[in-house]
């Protein structure tokens, strides 16, 4: 592990920014971790990524795989202790590694968010054929799940083309100023 | 009139953030200061010699102190100028650290306010007259509330000094929690063993006068002087008659109808009974909400074997009033519990553990019973649900506490050592079985405690992990719980048969209440507030009044002792004399201006302001004037700010001094 | 009784069946839904996973449309959309600095008033007496797990709804067609969400554990209030090796089903686990 | 600009045993607030008349604060409910002599809340100062409020 981070501009900080919450908040026990329902898919529980915000070791959380198998559940964040809403944390570790184009490990997860959001600011509702279609080709995944879509195009669960938002400027505001 | 300022530097804690030769200066050119100085430590001896020396050159009659709060220093101050020969109600206190150089951090800013602070306080003492303090007699008898171990031990103290005391218990039975203790840490010496001989001891001592079933409702007075109303609850029982046979209880056919109290509802007990075989008094009482006499008028057994027809369905609930000088305040805590969740309380509860739900998830006291040898199982080992020897327990601690979400933030104190304790037991009893406790941090601080702990976790093998439970829930009779060991980083899941959830202590529901009918100040959850923190731990901000044990915080048994004896030495303290120095500041009639109206009379909330008839020389009675009576006077001061005509003043408060005050500000 | 109406995107693809058969029991119970005029998606976990404004900004501007509109409550039958647009209306309630940009961008509009209600909220408004005095069919023996998922309880203080670890509502809406909920331990538990194809196995793992747990606790029906839950728990039955096949039923199904219309009308064929075990066990009451 | 600059005065009528003490502790505690704020400290706060106000306007106050024991908790009993009951009417009579009788705060603050204290005392002092400096004093009808 690095040494203690000195940066004014510290992880701590954006997050505090981003979540009004500040990590000194968390007392290290544990309690997210034991009842989060992807803990074993993780190398670091999710109290210990909170710890590395905690001591500056910035890059080790910002290199987790944790935040992005994280499933926005909000277990965690429902019997923390002391209010520490982790699952918000989980966003904004996310979103300052997307900002800050962190190569991340959990590159899959990565691509399915972009996809989806691709759909959502080209039609304004989600498109799942579209998105899975974007999806295979970003992950060179193609042949997962394929024995399902013949089913669920019979079933009429996966339409060809978009439902689209008439109106569709305001959606495009929004994906603006994230810019 | 030549006042004197002395500003205190407080070593740094003033000097700091106030430039205190600054405020000398500025305060030396006060009109009316006759001498200003600043020095390091005021209330050291030195610094008290400045002052008695400065008067007596100086020829000063009156002083201003700026220092720290007056609630800190001023009777020292006082008690300087008095021996200087200066009246000690001609010492004004300026607060210049707890409202000055602790919470400002600009110099500048922080001087200037501590030369209008000093300023303020010599306007006032140009105002003040020479007082003496009132005297009022003081009744040597004291009045404990609450008969647990803290309440048993202040009462004996007192009782041995050779003074009468009244000891209130609101239960049947006198011994609080500890006489539902199986054995105790750090000792594991068994508790009734321990407690019982004091509890007879109390029972048999011919200066204690014991009043059980009772409740104190009323409190009115003040130190020395109060009076005291007490509801003695029906036991419908005559206890002038009852031997404590226990024939009525034996034979009294309602079983199951209502859950034993003593056992934490683990058993059950009759409508007649007596809370535990020890008891004390060893009377039964009545539960009248099950006795099928009661709900139905028939049934009428315990009178049919009661050879001493002490049975009393007609009996009243009775007033009693006592004086006392003192009162010893030991009503103890609740253990957190969502069963008897308090009403309207913030608790969340924890669902997510199933307690509530599930009958072998337990908390502290219920284990105790398990593990006592007078207890539901004899003292094996036995889960609630099936009566089967727990092959593996799981202990959680800080539930309840520590908890900002679902329960307290606080620290509950010694729930670290019962754990420990309980755990130990376990291994003693069941050899084969494997326990596990869930922490956050082991709190063990006192003599021998840590010893214990490491004793538990070396020689019995018990599994410490450092890490809060997230879920229990059950699987084929095993309950399943999802924890983390944070210091391994690692997921750990056990299957229990047994979880017992060491939970917080908290304060009794109905604290708050008797908090206010004796007017004691409490804190956000209900714990009663000593008057300070280090200085003053057993007192609270009524004179007069004590506290012991763990209606203050969450406290063990050798500290609940501890300061129930210290409690019962102030009572002592106060009983040493015959007389009370009182403050005088009381309030004041001019009985020339008074019109009689009597608006004081309306907001006295002590009864201090009486009729008086002034009558001329041949006895015609000319007009009725209100009067105040000092020894009831306490001294608040709304007649002072009622009175339409200003006809009444409260002494060391006056419109005048206040005033000077404001127009100084 | 009329309530706006935000089908959210799933209802028109994977979650085709619930929308049917919400549409078809609100029919029954005299709700009228008024569907919001050209919604927008919420921007699901994928927004809030990866930008903060953009899930805020996204679910606010179907809380505006709301308002456009004089909708006093809003339906959201999918759970995840229901808990974005709780969680965006608590934030902009807050005014805090994204609230500030978001009412910027929507002519400053700031706060929204309109009520934002769960499926279950929607049947407690409608009346359990009301529901179970329209019941046609018994459903004696059927044996139903309650399934809540993550989103719906969570967070509570912000949803206010229920009791977030030990939740009836659910619960008492199946005692009032008649069926029996069991008691299981898994009832809110993760179903790995929107890890569905980035993390096929995950998903695949945490819901078989689901499933297990409601087998063995003596169900014969899952109910779920969530398109997301269903296609992890209908869809991914199929990828579990050693689990027994059990039907999992939107709540508005199952009262549908109770309130005696046809299964098919209801969308029940287009499930991927077949649905003919429970379909056997609805009679007609006597 | 002058309104940047301006510092109100504040005068606080406290009660010893709740707000006083409660403002050593927010000392011992070395919590901090503006030095705008000077106490008076009185037995209860039933002692405080209403002519104390006026007057304290009437000597340059910007702003006044009073501060007891919570309702039940009076070390007196019942003496703050003397005070709060009269409060009432007494708002009436400040907006009749011409002071705003916004700039007069109410609080409870016990011993034990130090943080309250600084809370309070901060959120008055940031209202007076949007409220600007207290000028209408010279309006006052002197004879009603002299007492002397
Ligand atoms: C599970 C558990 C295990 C423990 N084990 C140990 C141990 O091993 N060693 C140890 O040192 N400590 C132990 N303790 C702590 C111990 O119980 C307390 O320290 C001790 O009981 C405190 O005594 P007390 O007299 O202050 O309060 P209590 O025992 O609570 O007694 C208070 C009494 O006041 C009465 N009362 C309450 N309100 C009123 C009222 N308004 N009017 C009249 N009467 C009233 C109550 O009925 C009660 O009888 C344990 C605590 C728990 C919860
Ligand atoms: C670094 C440090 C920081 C602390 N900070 C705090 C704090 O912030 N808050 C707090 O509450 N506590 C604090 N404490 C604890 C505090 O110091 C003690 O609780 C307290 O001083 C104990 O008082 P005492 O009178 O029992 O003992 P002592 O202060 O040790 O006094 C004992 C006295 O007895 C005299 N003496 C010894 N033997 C004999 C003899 N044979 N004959 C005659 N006289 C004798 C000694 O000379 C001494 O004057 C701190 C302690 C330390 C070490
Ligand atoms: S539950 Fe809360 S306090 Fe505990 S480790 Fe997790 S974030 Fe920290
Ligand atoms: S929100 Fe993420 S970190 Fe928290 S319990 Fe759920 S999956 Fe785990
Ligand atoms: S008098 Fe008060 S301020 Fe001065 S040294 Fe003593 S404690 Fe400090
Ligand atoms: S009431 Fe009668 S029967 Fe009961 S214990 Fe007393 S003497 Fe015995
Ligand atoms: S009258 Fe009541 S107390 Fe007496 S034996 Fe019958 S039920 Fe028991
Ligand atoms: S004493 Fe121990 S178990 Fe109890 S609250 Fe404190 S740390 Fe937790
Ligand atoms: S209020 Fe004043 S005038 Fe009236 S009776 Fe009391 S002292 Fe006399
Ligand atoms: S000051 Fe006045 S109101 Fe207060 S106790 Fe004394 S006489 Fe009664």
């Amino acid at each position: 592990m690095h040494a203690h981070n000195t940066h004014v501009e510290t992880l701590a900080g954006k997050i505090e920014e981003l979540t009004s919450q500040s990590v000194m908040q968390c007392y290290q026990c544990g309690k997210c971790s034991a009842g989060c329902p992807v803990r074993n898919y993780m190398e670091d529980s999710p109290n210990q990524v909170i710890r590395y915000v905690q001591l500056g070791f910035d890059d080790e959380a910002l290199h987790s795989s944790t935040p992005w198998l994280c499933a926005s559940c909000l277990t965690c964040s429902s019997r923390c202790p002391q209010n520490f809403d982790i699952a918000k944390f989980m966003d904004a570790v996310r979103e300052v590694a997307l900002e800050m184009e962190i190569d991340v490990k959990e590159k899959d997860v990565k691509k399915f968010h972009e996809a989806f959001l691709n759909q959502i600011k080209k039609n304004g509702k989600a498109f799942e054929f579209g998105m899975v279609r974007e999806y295979k080709l970003k992950t060179l995944n193609l042949f997962q799940d394929v024995e399902l879509f013949p089913e669920m195009l019979l079933k009429g669960k996966l339409s060809l083309l978009p439902h689209k938002k008439k109106d569709i400027k305001h959606i495009k505001k929004v994906f603006d100023e994230i810019k | 009139m030549r006042i004197g300022v002395f500003v205190c530097q407080c070593g740094e804690n003033i000097g700091r953030t106030v430039d205190c030769p600054a405020v000398a200066e500025a305060a030396g050119r006060f009109p009316g200061v006759a001498y200003s100085v600043e020095y390091k430590y005021m209330c050291s001896d030195p610094g008290q010699n400045l002052i008695k020396n400065m008067i007596k050159e100086k020829n000063l009659d009156a002083i201003v102190v700026g220092s720290c709060s007056p609630h800190m220093h001023e009777k020292t101050f006082r008690k300087a100028a008095l021996d200087a020969g200066v009246n000690p109600f001609l010492c004004e206190i300026a607060n210049l650290r707890e409202h000055c150089s602790w919470v400002h951090e600009d110099i500048v800013d922080a001087t200037k306010k501590a030369i209008d602070l000093v300023r303020i306080a010599v306007e006032k003492v140009k105002k003040n007259t020479p007082l003496t303090p009132i005297r009022v007699p003081v009744t040597k008898r004291s009045l404990v509330i609450g008969g647990g171990i803290s309440g048993i031990q202040a009462a004996l103290d007192i009782a041995n000094a050779g003074f009468e005391c009244v000891l209130v218990e609101k239960e049947p039975s006198i011994g609080g929690h500890m006489s539902q203790l199986s054995e105790t840490f750090p000792t594991l010496d068994c508790s009734q063993c321990i407690l019982t001989p004091r509890m007879v001891e109390v029972y048999q001592h011919p200066k204690i006068k014991l009043l059980t079933y009772s409740e104190v409702e009323n409190v009115e007075g003040f130190i020395g002087n109060f009076k005291v109303t007490i509801r003695k609850k029906a036991r419908s029982i005559d206890e002038s008659k009852c031997t404590g046979c226990g024939l009525c209880v034996q034979k009294c056919p309602i079983k199951k109808k209502a859950y034993n109290e003593f056992e934490e509802n683990l058993a059950h007990r009759p409508a007649v009974y007596v809370p535990f075989p020890q008891a004390v008094p060893n009377i039964p009482v009545i539960d009248r909400t099950v006795c099928t006499y009661y709900q139905t008028g028939k049934c009428q057994m315990c009178v049919k074997v009661c050879g001493r027809e002490a049975i009393f369905f007609e009996q009243q609930d009775e007033m009693i009033t006592e004086e006392v000088g003192s009162i010893v305040v030991a009503t103890g805590y609740k253990l957190y519990s969502i069963d008897k969740k308090p009403e309207e309380s913030e608790i969340k509860g924890y669902g997510e553990y199933g307690y509530g739900k599930y009958k072998d998830v337990i908390d502290g006291l219920q284990f105790e019973r398990i593990a006592s040898a007078s207890g539901p199982t004899s003292g094996e080992i036995l889960r609630p649900s099936d009566n089967k020897v727990p092959k593996k327990i799981v202990f959680i601690q800080c539930v309840g506490s520590r908890d900002e979400s679902k329960g307290f933030s606080y620290c509950s104190k010694i729930c670290c050592m019962y754990t420990a304790k309980h755990a130990m037991l376990y291994k003693h009893k069941v050899h084969d079985g494997e326990a596990y406790v869930f922490y956050m941090d082991i709190r063990a601080g006192g003599k021998g405690y840590d010893e214990f702990v490491r004793r538990a976790i070396e020689e019995d093998h018990v599994k410490y992990i450092r890490g809060r439970v997230s879920r229990i829930y059950e699987e084929d009779g095993k309950y399943i719980v999802r924890g983390e060991d944070t210091i391994a980083g690692k997921p750990i899941t056990i299957d229990a048969d047994l979880v017992v959830l060491a939970t917080a202590m908290i304060a009794q529901p109905n604290a708050v209440k008797l908090a206010q009918t004796i007017g004691m100040s409490y804190d956000k959850y209900g714990f009663y507030n000593e008057a300070h923190p280090k200085l003053r731990p057993v007192e609270v901000s009524t004179a007069g009044v004590f506290l012991a044990g763990a209606c203050q915080s969450p406290k063990d048994i050798p500290e609940s002792v501890a300061m129930a004896s210290a409690a019962a030495s102030k009572s002592l303290v106060l009983f040493g004399s015959d007389f009370l120095e009182r403050e005088p500041t009381v309030a004041k009639v001019n009985e020339s201006v008074c019109a009689g109206c009597f608006y004081c009379q309306k907001v006295c909330a002590y009864n201090a302001i009486e009729k008086k008839e002034i009558k001329d020389r041949k006895g015609n009675l000319v007009k009725v004037i209100a009067y105040v009576n000092s020894g009831l006077c306490q001294g608040f001061g709304t007649c002072n700010a009622v009175c339409p005509s200003k006809s009444v003043e409260l002494i060391g408060f006056n419109d005048e001094q206040i005033y000077a005050e404001i127009n100084a500000l | 009784m009329k309530v706006g109406y935000y089908p959210g995107c799933s209802l028109s693809g994977t979650g085709k069946e619930y929308d049917l058969s919400i549409r078809k029991v609100l029919e029954k119970l005299d709700v009228e839904l008024a569907e919001l005029n050209d919604w927008s998606c919420c921007g699901a976990t994928s927004a809030h996973a990866t930008n903060h404004f953009l899930s805020i900004g996204l679910s606010s501007l179907n809380l505006f449309q709301a308002q456009k509109q004089n909708l006093e409550e809003l339906f959201a039958p999918c759970a995840a959309c229901y808990n974005r647009m709780v969680v965006a209306k608590d934030e902009l309630g807050k005014g805090t600095e994204t609230a500030k940009k978001i009412s910027a961008l929507n002519n400053g509009e700031s706060t929204a008033k309109v009520n934002i209600i769960n499926i279950i909220q929607l049947f407690e408004k409608a009346g359990l007496e009301n529901i179970s005095a329209k019941t046609k069919m018994n459903l004696k023996g059927i044996k139903a797990a309650c399934y809540y998922g993550c989103l719906l309880v969570r967070p509570f203080s912000i949803t206010k709804f229920d009791d977030a670890e030990q939740p009836v509502a659910m619960e008492k809406i199946i005692s009032a067609v008649g069926a029996e909920p069991v008691d299981w331990n898994y009832k809110v538990e993760c179903c790995g969400g929107a890890h569905s194809i980035a993390h096929k196995e995950i998903v695949v793992d945490l819901s078989k554990k689901i499933i297990d747990d409601a087998v063995k606790h003596g169900a014969n029906v899952i109910i779920v209030a969530c398109p997301m839950c269903h296609s992890n728990l209908d869809m991914r039955q199929r990828a579990m090796k050693d689990t027994a096949a059990i039907p999992v039923l939107y709540l508005s199904e199952f009262v549908g089903l109770a309130l005696g219309i046809d299964s098919k009308e209801l969308g029940m064929n287009l499930h991927f686990t077949s649905t003919e075990p429970i379909l056997e066990k609805v009679l007609v009451k006597e | 600009m002058e309104e940047e600059k301006f510092e109100p005065k504040i005068a606080a009528f406290v009660c010893n045993w709740c707000t006083y003490t409660g403002a050593d502790l927010a000392g011992t505690s070395r919590l901090k607030y503006p030095t705008n704020v000077k106490m008076i400290r009185v037995p209860c706060t039933g002692r405080i008349d209403p002519v104390f106000i006026i007057k304290a306007f009437e000597k340059g106050a910007d702003g006044v604060l009073i501060s007891g024991c919570h309702p039940n908790d009076c070390h007196y009993n019942t003496g703050n409910f003397h005070a709060r009951r009269r409060w009432i009417l007494f708002r009436q009579l400040l907006n009749f002599v011409g002071i705003d009788s916004t700039r007069l705060h109410f609080s409870w603050v016990s011993a034990s809340e130090g943080k309250k204290f600084v809370d309070v005392v901060t959120e008055v002092i940031n209202k007076v100062k949007e409220q600007g400096k207290f000028k209408k004093y010279e309006k006052i009808n002197k004879e009603f409020a002299i007492h002397e």
